[in-house]
């Protein structure tokens, strides 16, 4: 299923290439300093990292302008660094820092970043769709234009959530695109033993929505899937369902010796399928980026790495007031 | 034979009082008076000198007035008016009294008695004798003048407070033997009448029982007012030729002087009238009856009360003895309290004081502090042109206490009851300052005492 | 360069792992990502995976051994690496401990304090309570009418209002003053007013209001400071040393003799004028010498015969008194002495005196001679063992062989700390120390 | 002065803030012409259309998500639970998203979202369509529970709650709709966390919510005749809990009963027994705290049975009888 598209005649530009190659290997970068960061013991509580999903998140982010809005999931980091949202900040939430994205109250779970449109993380499964979808009817009724774009995981798709929130957006024709980072493994469950059909997309259907199903490890087939289910959504068609395949490298959190599946699966996903590594060959060979020019990336994503961490611990852990500050309007 | 609960001996203060109360208190009482009821304190004693002291006040308050732009013809007196209207007086109080010894079913029996240690009295009326009984006894026989052993003296007509009312003129002269209490209220009424008056006292100031401040102003005053006053002076002896008294007197110095008045008048001392009591070896203390704290005497319920018991002789004195006695007829109950008992001169200026004089205090050897405020600082006496006089607060230092009050001036008499309150009460020096006075007032100057002992004195 | 593998935290929770078993061989070559070693936390068995690719270099804990978490437990490195001296490096910067955090949550929520500890059992309802505490009432007197007895407020209105105890102004100012509640005083005045007679015959007031005889008020003055320091040592040395004290009658005419004839000569030298208490220092010096077992401390179960003889020399100071040390008395000549001992005085009494001028004596003079006084019992300087108290010299009739003659006599009082000190060499070195006042000439040789 | 019912004066509340705010919309199940299971919004698809009136699935996850989502992003939507007993569907967006996204997001979020909740027993719906369980609520910071208990208080706190910018749990006594009372016709807010003392009285401190403060108040007539003087004092909203007028009411009168319908075993009044015991009021009582909450059962179907269920104005006179010692 790798047909992929020629770099060529798709209206990117070398820079945004670029960038893109630059976003994904941005979020990498981030999930590993975390991982680090967890074993030295500076992190507090649990996490869990999206390495390996860096394009499903970039890709489907690319056709969202700022007003557009999304929902995302417990593994959002990628999503919020996607949609636009200060990695020092992200980085100072993670050490629980009164800089970070939430004052350091909100944790890995609930980084949100209204001003850019992500309505934010959230740490019950599927519980982000029906969100969307409200954002959606506010973009409906007061004729805003945006659109709403929910990630959501193949566990999600079997909440009761889910179908409701589906039902719910075909029927009053929501701008909203229901975007499952399909990575084979609800926490320990394969997804094989979790639904009875061969793709999550197929439950479009039943909503009578259009859906279909793509390489999520691909980023430019996940633009292009995504910009067809914006144009939809702008144009008041109402929602669409993708499911992107791709794969999580690390655990499902801190806590998972992925017993559930096996190493030469993982070695095939990490080696083979490596996103990044897939999207850099493919602008080497259009010789649109240089292996000199993926270093200096390599180098710039380092240091902004770097930069993050010393800002997040020089940051100033909430002052004890704020226990009870913000909890009502 | 009648039987009573109680049997009185005495109409007087102490007597009818005691009478009074025990009828109250549901006993079956007797009151015998061999002469007038009320004693000597109503017939010859404080109620006529004090009408007497009345007019001594108006006469100097007309003549004070003179230079106050109130003008009068010079003054004339009547003696015999004067005299009536005391009379009057007595005679209103005295029925007064038998109308409450009736209201009382109190009977009484105008004789003299004769204790008898059976509990049972002989009254003389007349020529008819009586016998009656009593349960209780009271004996309230009172005192009367003391007349001194001078040489000469029972071959001349003289005066004591008995029989002083029954001049009929007012005497050019007069020699008072005994600067005492009473010698110096008969002097001021004297010079008042511009009778020539001389004080003979035996001790070294008048009023010896009163505060040293207090006699060293009304000597002031008696010889502003032309009373000549001889202390330290012994009357050596006395002779009359054709109604003119000459009393032969020595000083301590051996100084001798000779005086030759129309009336001569002793005032040097009561002594008790226990002819009545002849029969009863009762425990004595010198002359007087002894009695414990309940006023038993020695004897098994035989109880006295008033002049015959000694201590301090005054009418208000005796009625407490009396209603306190009574108390204690069926058992002892009350013990008699001595503590607050105000003591009055009626001259003018007053003289009052209550609790204990500095001197009294000096030799118990009680640390107090006193202060002395001056009525010459107090609106009103400055408004009544009655600035002679003082008030002296003694205090306790530790807790103030009010130890003892004097008072000289105008209305005193009446003033030192608001100082007996404070003692009475057990009030100290700081309620006596934060209390208020009316203003403008005499009593202010207790006030400003009191906040100047816990120093914080407004006008001083 | 090796590289260091941690006990990874492999968990909110987790403090320490149990390495069950090690995956790779010493020397063997690991990828990045490989595992190494199998690890049981107390909720899970996990794998230590490697970092990056190298040679197993060395492993520092075995199987079954417990590791914090943070701590190195092997090296990677490349081929033939030496590791030693690496060992010992604590890894990483510490991590604030969970428990540390739940400290900050018992400071938010406010701790209720123990509840008073109910002393009564009586029931009552708290408003009863309330009136009862505020009016010192004791609520065994009270019957409630609430059920089982329970008492409530109005019942302790009424009780007020039954007894409510009247007492005039002066006799509540003695009370008070003498801290009387007298609540439960009969009151003999009218209807139960207390007065101050009763508060006398209550004779909890014993003084009688005249006669108030106010004793002086004493001087006071904390004990600390100098004066608890002398306090402490000097029964420290009296309850630990069993003190005996000899003492003898000393002729100390050739002594003065020999003061008047050199005070001269010092004075020159030094400008200071040597007095007796200099001479009579360098004659114990002097003794101190030939009586070694004289001039020794006792440390714990250790007796220390002290090598130099460091004399002390007590000095009175304001409200108290410090011991100056004359160091090596034996070897110095009176002049020496002398300026020491003087310079020394001056500057205990101005309080400048050094600590170290102050360590180290072996043995204290303590002169009392200003003063008459001749014997006494001076109390040891411990550590040292042994104290010379010295009288006053007095002109004393005394027989000279045979005959009556004027003599400067002088009385020295020697405590000796028995425990390690006899009787016999204490009077040895006394005896000695008297000949030698009486013959000062010994000193020269 | 005019008197609508207790639902009417709902609807005018509604009706009013929607003409003024075109942010404000209602949803849920068979609002439009049907007017809702107990015709609170009959009439208002028909003056605001369907767009602003909108009818939803049966889907209370869905609804109640798309509520808090709309919220979120610049809405202001009425919720109509049909009855409160359904709110356990929509559980995780109320507790989860709603109550949390603004402290969660570090006070960047704000969830101005009213959920209508008819509850309460006595109208024979048996033991799924009867229960109150605002106490659940109560229990989760960041949610406000308002509990109005006559007309003139339900149109002043509903124009409070919507204009509220947190979620608002709104809970409707279902016997109370038709009770008329004297309301204002022009707008009026009632601020929330203002208790109301419906009656003054010197003896006994009644604390009573929704329904129980008309049994409270016919209660204290009766007992006004036996001598006994009874302050009926209604919190109008439980969170926040207006402590300090039930706390001076305590101290004046020195007993207190707290009613609800509820059950009684961790019902809202146990919360607002034990603020009293542990605050100053303590030192002021004179009798021992006491409630009166509902049996310990499902709502019964039989009538008789359902009365027996909760608190009446009996057990209520009953009570205040034994508190004052009598």
């Amino acid at each position: 299923m790798s047909n992929l598209i020629q770099v060529k005649n798709s209206s990117f530009s070398p820079e945004k290439l670029k960038t893109m190659l630059y976003d994904m290997m941005l979020i990498r970068s981030f999930e590993e300093t975390l991982k680090k960061l967890y074993q030295q013991g500076k992190i507090h509580g649990t996490m869990h990292l999206c390495i390996g999903q860096e394009a499903t998140a970039v890709g489907a982010c690319v056709p969202l302008t700022n007003e557009d809005k999304i929902t995302s999931t417990h593994r959002g980091h990628g999503h919020s660094i996607a949609k636009g949202t200060d990695v020092k900040k992200m980085m100072a939430e993670l050490l629980g820092k009164e800089t970070g994205t939430c004052k350091g109250k909100g944790g890995s779970m609930h980084i949100a970043d209204l001003d850019v449109g992500n309505l934010g993380a959230n740490g019950i499964v599927a519980a982000g769709l029906p969100l969307g979808t409200g954002a959606a009817l506010t973009s409906k009724m007061k004729n805003l234009g945006y659109v709403v774009l929910c990630f959501f995981g193949d566990g999600a798709s079997n909440e009761g959530a889910f179908h409701e929130s589906l039902n719910l957006a075909s029927v009053w024709k929501l701008p909203v695109i229901f975007f499952c980072e399909n990575n084979l493994y609800g926490m320990s469950g394969s997804i094989k033993e979790m639904t009875n059909i061969e793709n999550i997309a197929d439950r479009g259907a039943a909503y009578g929505i259009p859906s279909e199903t793509i390489n999520g490890n691909e980023i430019l087939t996940v633009v292009e899937a995504t910009e067809r289910a914006v144009e939809r959504a702008r144009n008041g068609e109402g929602p669409t369902l993708i499911e992107a395949h791709t794969y999580r490298w690390e655990g499902h959190s801190r806590s998972d010796a992925r017993k559930y599946r096996t190493r030469e699966e993982e070695k095939e996903w990490k080696i083979q399928r490596d996103p990044i590594d897939l999207f850099k060959q493919q602008l080497i060979k259009e010789n649109i980026l240089s292996e000199e020019e993926y270093l200096q990336l390599e180098k710039k994503v380092q240091d902004i790495m770097n930069e993050a961490v010393e800002f997040a611990e020089n940051s100033k852990a909430p002052g004890l007031e704020t226990l009870t500050t913000d909890i009502y309007a | 034979m009648t039987a009573y609960d109680v049997v009185v001996v005495g109409g007087g203060p102490g007597g009818y009082v005691a009478a009074l109360r025990a009828a109250k208190n549901g006993k079956k009482t007797a009151l015998v008076e061999a002469d007038y009821l009320g004693g000597t304190c109503l017939n010859r004693g404080c109620i006529p000198s004090k009408t007497l002291l009345k007019h001594a006040e108006i006469i100097e308050g007309i003549e004070k007035a003179k230079n106050w732009g109130i003008k009068t013809e010079n003054l004339s007196f009547s003696l015999k008016e004067m005299f009536a209207r005391k009379d009057q007086v007595i005679a209103a109080l005295r029925s007064g009294i038998e109308h409450l010894l009736n209201a009382g079913k109190i009977d009484v029996y105008n004789g003299f008695g004769t204790i008898h240690d059976d509990k049972r009295v002989t009254v003389v009326i007349g020529n008819e004798s009586y016998q009656i009984s009593g349960e209780k006894i009271i004996i309230a026989t009172g005192s009367q003048p003391a007349v001194p052993p001078i040489n000469g003296l029972n071959s001349v007509n003289y005066h004591t407070t008995d029989t002083i009312f029954d001049i009929t003129e007012i005497p050019q002269s007069i020699v008072i033997v005994g600067g005492g209490v009473i010698g110096v209220e008969f002097a001021n009424i004297f010079t008042s009448l511009k009778t020539e008056v001389t004080i003979v006292e035996l001790g070294d100031r008048i009023i010896p029982t009163e505060d040293e401040d207090a006699s060293q102003v009304l000597l002031k005053n008696l010889k502003k007012k032309g009373v000549k006053v001889l202390t330290n002076y012994q009357v050596s002896s006395i002779e009359e030729s054709n109604s003119k008294k000459t009393l032969m007197i020595t000083s301590d110095k051996g100084k001798a002087e000779c005086l030759t008045v129309d009336e001569i008048l002793l005032a040097v001392g009561r002594k008790p009238n226990v002819s009545a009591i002849s029969e009863l070896d009762l425990k004595m203390t010198g002359r007087h009856v002894a009695v414990n704290d309940y006023l038993e005497t020695s004897k098994k319920d035989y109880f006295a009360v008033g002049d015959v018991i000694g201590g301090l002789q005054l009418a208000h004195v005796a009625s407490a003895e009396g209603l306190t006695a009574v108390e204690n007829l069926d058992g002892n109950k009350e013990k008699m309290n001595y503590k607050v008992m105000p003591r009055c001169i009626y001259t003018n200026p007053q003289v009052a004081s209550v609790g204990m004089s500095e001197a009294e205090l000096k030799e118990k050897g009680i640390k107090y502090r006193v202060n002395k405020y001056n009525f010459s600082g107090n609106g009103k006496a400055l408004a009544a042109g009655e600035t002679e006089g003082f008030s002296k607060v003694m205090i306790d230092e530790k807790y103030g206490e009010i130890l003892g009050v004097v008072m000289v001036g105008a209305h005193v008499t009446e003033m030192i009851s608001q100082s007996s309150a404070y003692l009475y009460l057990e009030g100290t020096v700081d309620e006596f300052a934060k209390m208020v006075q009316p203003h403008p007032s005499l009593s202010e100057v207790l006030m400003e005492s009191a906040n100047t002992l816990i120093g914080k004195g407004i006008h001083s | 360069m090796a590289t260091e593998v941690v006990m990874p935290k492999l968990g909110a929770t987790m403090e320490e792992g149990t390495i069950i078993s090690w995956l790779v061989q010493v020397g063997e070559v690991v990828e990045e990502g490989d595992a190494i070693a199998e690890v049981q936390t107390d909720k899970i068995v996990l794998e230590i995976e490697a970092e990056t690719t190298g040679v197993l270099l060395k492993t520092l804990y075995d199987e079954g051994s417990i590791v914090k978490v943070q701590e190195v437990v092997a090296y990677l490195g490349d081929e033939g690496e030496r590791v030693e001296g690496l060992e010992n490096q604590s890894s990483g910067a510490e991590s604030e401990p969970i428990v540390e955090q739940n400290k900050t949550f018992a400071k938010v929520a406010d701790v209720l304090e123990a509840p008073a500890e109910r002393g009564n059992k009586i029931r009552r309802t708290p408003a009863a309570r309330k009136l009862a505490e505020e009016n010192q009432i004791d609520l065994r007197k009270i019957t409630g009418t609430r059920p089982l007895g329970c008492i409530q407020k109005i019942d302790v209105v009424n009780f007020l209002a039954e007894n409510a105890k009247k007492i005039t102004p002066l006799a509540k100012k003695i009370a008070d003053d003498h801290g009387i509640d007298y609540k439960n005083i009969a009151g003999s005045g009218l209807n139960g007013k207390i007065v101050k007679a009763d508060l006398d015959s209550s004779n909890s007031i014993n003084e009688k209001v005249e006669i108030q005889k106010s004793t002086p008020s004493e001087k006071r003055i904390p004990f600390k400071g100098i004066r608890k320091v002398i306090a402490d040592r000097m029964s420290q040395s009296a309850f630990t040393a069993p003190h005996v004290t000899l003492t003898s009658q000393v002729d100390m005419t050739n002594s003065v003799r020999l003061r008047e004839e050199l005070l001269p000569v010092i004075e020159k030298v030094n400008g200071y004028r040597l007095s007796y208490n200099e001479v009579i220092l360098k004659a114990t010096a002097h003794a101190l010498q030939n009586h070694p077992d004289i001039n020794v401390s006792l440390e714990k179960d250790e007796i220390v015969y002290r090598s130099n003889v460091n004399v002390g020399m007590a000095v009175a100071v304001p409200n108290g008194l410090v011991v100056p040390v004359i160091k090596n008395a034996d070897k110095l000549g009176l002049a020496a002495i002398t300026e020491e001992c003087k310079s020394m005085g001056k500057l205990a009494r101005d309080g400048k005196l050094l600590p170290e001028q102050m360590q180290n004596g072996t043995f204290t003079i303590s002169n009392l001679g200003m003063y008459a006084v001749d014997g006494f019992t001076p109390i040891i300087n411990q550590p040292e063992s042994a104290i010379l108290g010295v009288g006053r010299i007095q002109e004393k009739p005394v027989a000279v062989n045979g005959e009556l003659a004027i003599r400067s006599m002088m009385t020295l009082s020697l405590s000796f700390d028995h425990r390690i000190i006899d009787g016999a060499p204490a009077a040895a070195f006394l005896t000695e120390l008297k000949e030698t006042l009486e013959n000062p000439f010994r000193l020269i040789i | 002065m005019r008197e609508i019912s207790y639902s009417e004066a709902i609807r005018e509340a509604m009706s009013q803030t929607m003409k003024k705010d075109q942010d404000v919309f209602i949803m849920g199940e068979d609002i439009g012409v049907y007017g809702g299971a107990f015709g609170l919004t009959s009439g208002m698809i028909e003056e605001f259309g369907p767009e602003r009136v909108r009818i939803t699935p049966i889907s209370e996850a869905a609804i109640s998500g798309c509520a808090v989502g709309a919220a979120m992003t610049g809405m202001r939507p009425i919720l109509e639970i049909q009855f409160s007993d359904f709110i356990m569907i929509a559980l995780d967006n109320i507790v989860n998203q709603a109550a949390k996204n603004r402290y969660m997001f570090g006070g960047k979020a704000k969830v101005p979202v009213v959920v209508r909740l008819p509850a309460g027993s006595g109208a024979g719906f048996a033991a799924q369509h009867s229960q109150s369980l605002e106490a659940w609520m109560t229990h989760v910071p960041g949610l406000k529970v308002v509990q109005p208990s006559n007309a003139y208080d339900a149109k002043g706190l509903m124009k409070a709650a919507i204009k509220d910018d947190n979620p608002v749990l709104f809970y409707e006594h279902k016997l109370l709709y038709p009770v008329k009372g004297e309301v204002p016709e022009e707008d009026y807010e009632i601020p929330l966390g203002k208790a109301d003392i419906k009656k003054e009285g010197k003896d006994i401190t009644i604390v009573a919510t929704a329904i129980m403060v008309n049994k409270a108040l016919e209660a204290a007539a009766e007992l006004e005749k036996e001598g006994i003087s009874v302050e009926v004092v209604d919190p109008r909203t439980l969170v926040p809990l207006d402590t300090e007028t039930i706390l001076e009411s305590v101290k004046k009168t020195s007993r207190v009963l707290v009613v609800y319908e509820a059950v009684k075993r961790s019902g809202y009044g146990a919360e607002i027994a034990s603020m009293i015991a542990e605050s100053d009021a303590f030192d002021y009582l004179d009798a021992p705290i006491r409630r009166l909450g509902g049996v310990e059962t499902p709502i019964p179907y039989n009538p008789e049975l359902e009365k027996a269920a909760v608190p009446q104005v009996n057990d209520i006179i009953e009570e205040c009888r034994k508190l004052m010692n009598k």
